[in-house]
């Protein structure tokens, strides 16, 4: 059977143990959880929110096609991944990734590689508004971020 | 033919507007194509594209090369790097 | 100030999202935070419980160094890790590790390292009981998890 | 000297308790000398150290190396390679 990756994207907040069990409960053969949460950061305290914007329809197709990669190249066993969209406070989640094999590598692996993917080609963009009131800038992307994608190559 | 274009973050605040759908001229066969003739449509388009190589393309919604062919897509997102996760 | 990991041995089950809270609850500095949870699998079908015996003080002690060890190479911000002994039915939790870090890499690389170390260093043993009565036989070490540590040399 | 040794895993099951205090010979020095000195201690012993290589020792709850010298540890582990996780 074919195994597709669950794909949400959304504004409001996500719980991580109604993930984990959505991909683990009632079954005996997983043997690895790994999650990633992603959260945004108050920048020694001269942010005030993320906004977080999106191409509908795009994202979700695109965070699909990552999720199909990771889970065809690490043998998963099961893929999530949640992406919020909208204003997003200091401490806040942004998003999450739940990957689950029967080792730990594969789970690992599978976290790691739909996270690089998901930085670099989901179409979300960041911008950052100041606690000093300031408009807000876009967050510049990151050549670490292009980077960090070349280790699955 | 007419397409829909739809821009995001900083392409779409220099544009001035979320999307708008136009007539490709006929001399506009490529994804580089038509960032060349769109920056020639006013100062905002200027502004928006003015280095058209970090630009980002998608044709219905799938990311393609500036040297990728137009063909019949309907849709064509145009956006910087992206910076989500 | 110096971050202590928290380490604990228990035979009780655990709550990851109390464990994420306890690391992350009113901080506004961390980024990624990378959850490891290993779970007993059924073996097809063949296996009716895992039995985990430890050697209490060392365990804890044993766990506690490679934690401290963790922090400081990937500069963590926080690291928790549960062990659980005694008798674990398939698809239960044996295992946990959350790690917290200001960046993705350093979270992930933070808790795969606590789980290679911890794999192969912390004094614990598993014993298979079949679902044929079978009176169970120690798990034999893999040289998989052996070379598992090698990465991080 | 007077030392707690404990055993775990198949180790203990073959020994066939969980721990003991034993004087230790004066000849014995090392983690190596203690091993080879439990296997001539009866036939349990034998059976749980018939291959050394693969027994793991710890000295007061840190991992040691066969040739570490005992000193003055108190409490000596004896067990298998570890397989928790």
């Amino acid at each position: 059977m074919t195994i597709v990756p669950l794909i949400r994207v959304q504004a409001q907040d996500f719980d991580i143990r109604a993930e984990i069990d959505a991909l683990t409960g009632g079954r005996h053969d997983i043997g690895a959880v790994v999650t990633f949460t992603g959260l945004c950061r108050d920048e020694q305290g001269t942010l005030s929110a993320l906004e977080l914007e999106h191409y509908p329809g795009m994202a979700e197709a695109e965070m699909r096609r990552i999720g199909r990669s990771a889970i065809e190249r690490f043998a998963l066993l099961g893929l999530t991944a949640i992406h919020r969209y909208g204003r997003i406070a200091p401490g806040e989640n942004i998003v999450l990734v739940v990957a689950t094999a029967p080792h730990r590598q594969a789970a690992f692996d599978g976290a790691n590689f739909m996270m690089d993917f998901l930085k670099t080609a989901a179409p979300f963009w960041k911008k950052e508004h100041g606690t000093n009131g300031s408009a807000g800038d876009w967050v510049a992307a990151k050549d670490a971020d292009d980077r960090a994608r070349e280790k699955w190559r | 033919m007419t397409v829909k274009l739809v821009y995001f973050a900083w392409v779409r605040e220099r544009i001035g507007k979320p999307e708008e759908e136009i007539d490709l001229p006929d001399d506009v066969k490529t994804v580089r194509d038509l960032l060349s003739h769109l920056k020639t449509q006013g100062d905002e388009y200027e502004a928006a594209l003015q280095y058209p190589e970090v630009i980002r393309v998608a044709l219905d919604q799938e990311h393609v090369e500036h040297n990728e062919k137009i063909g019949s897509a309907r849709e064509i997102g145009i956006f910087p790097p992206m910076t989500g996760g």
